[in-house]
């Protein structure tokens, strides 16, 4: 599965992208999430509040509870600022 | 609701130009009697501001400002809508967004150009991030005015 | 509220350009974050219409709309507020009106151009004549929507 | 005192402005407007719906019972329909 960074959490995690090989369990958002933060420090350092963590799969923003079951690339990245 | 709405998303690097856009928007029909435009242009925040970088997750802004459109042309009867959002470096001064809503009538215009507007500031995937003249800049926090906006449009218009 | 608003209202037989007043306002000041932009045309009625012919009264045109202008700029912090009206022969597809609102946030500018509007379509003495290709044409009725629309402004934004 | 009319009031008088004396006792736009109507039937014609005249005094909207006191032009026309 890709994984996709954006705004200051690709800064704290160090690259924009990379793909990763989801172990069994973890098959929501909100499983992927704290299975991250587990990766290194600059992972927690980029997911410590969860409030402002956004996530997308397949370019739908979708809540912590969903599956990633068919995805096949989930952007994190904080509230949008655009406009 | 009759014909479906001429629904134009653009994310571009370049500029844009409002009369161009709104002039394509009034040749759509001799019915337009109402054309809204907002634009979005970069404050220098009384000088403090270099330049904007706006990053944007390419594919998704372009499908989430097409569902927010959608949804537009759902709700009100347009005859077309155009979105234009810029990324990458943009000085104060410069345009950062457009929207423009053509419609028989104004509030149907007015309603969708705000609407586009209110969404696009919350779900559409841009970030900016602040150079600034004399100190360290950083990324802009989003406003909780900005979720308020939102919620204005779920009761009713 | 910061310093008054550049306030610019004209009443005119010739057309007008949208990009060159919005080029006006936006160069007011670096301050300036959103310009919403009405402009309202003539719909040729499903080819009904061959032409309007707008009549207006001299002298109090300018003044009323200065008036609503004004209110606009005691409600909402602008920048400038630019309104444009014609009168006399309009075609279809030609421009009658223009508000161009300008300010530091796109809430004050939609919402003065909405404000704007509104109350000159019930306030401004203009009055529109239909000339019909194929039957007799005649005055156009005043609108109840309009009245309502005026009305959602006294209780709150 | 300078009387102007717009629309079809206008045509329905059948000229656009007019100066008159008004008599002693018409002091109201009300007043004004009762006295108008007897002065012909094309004033008749052009007044007979009152729900739907409009009246400003010196560039201002006013009401039936505004006061022509200070008045120097006074305006009738139908609801308005610009913009």
């Amino acid at each position: 599965m890709k994984l996709v960074y954006f705004a200051w959490i690709r800064e704290r995690i160090g690259v924009p992208e990379e793909d990763v090989a989801l172990p069994e369990g973890v098959t929501t958002v909100g499983a992927l999430l704290d299975w991250l933060k587990e990766r290194g420090e600059q992972y927690e350092y980029a997911l410590a509040e969860p409030s402002v963590i956004r996530v997308a799969v397949d370019h739908v923003h979708v809540a912590g509870d969903a599956s990633l079951a068919e995805a096949r690339e989930v952007a994190l990245f904080p509230p949008m600022t655009g406009g | 609701m009759a014909d479906r709405p001429h629904i134009d998303v653009r994310v571009q690097a370049g500029d844009f130009d409002v009369a161009t856009e709104t002039a394509m928007l009034s040749r759509l029909s001799t019915n337009v009697g109402a054309i809204v435009t907002f634009t979005g242009l970069c404050r220098d925040e009384d000088g403090r501001l270099q330049a904007l970088e706006l990053e944007h997750y390419p594919g998704m802004a372009e499908a989430e400002i097409r569902r927010i459109a959608d949804q537009a042309a759902g709700r009100w009867p347009l005859i077309g809508l155009t979105v234009i959002h810029r990324f990458g470096r943009i000085r104060p001064g410069e345009n950062i967004v457009l929207v423009v809503a053509a419609s028989a009538h104004r509030q149907a215009a007015f309603s969708a150009a705000g609407f586009l507007m209110d969404f696009l500031k919350t779900r559409a995937p841009f970030w900016k991030k602040e150079h600034l003249a004399d100190a360290e800049g950083g990324w802009v926090e989003a406003k909780k005015d900005d979720d308020q906006a939102v919620r204005r449009w779920s009761s009713s218009d």
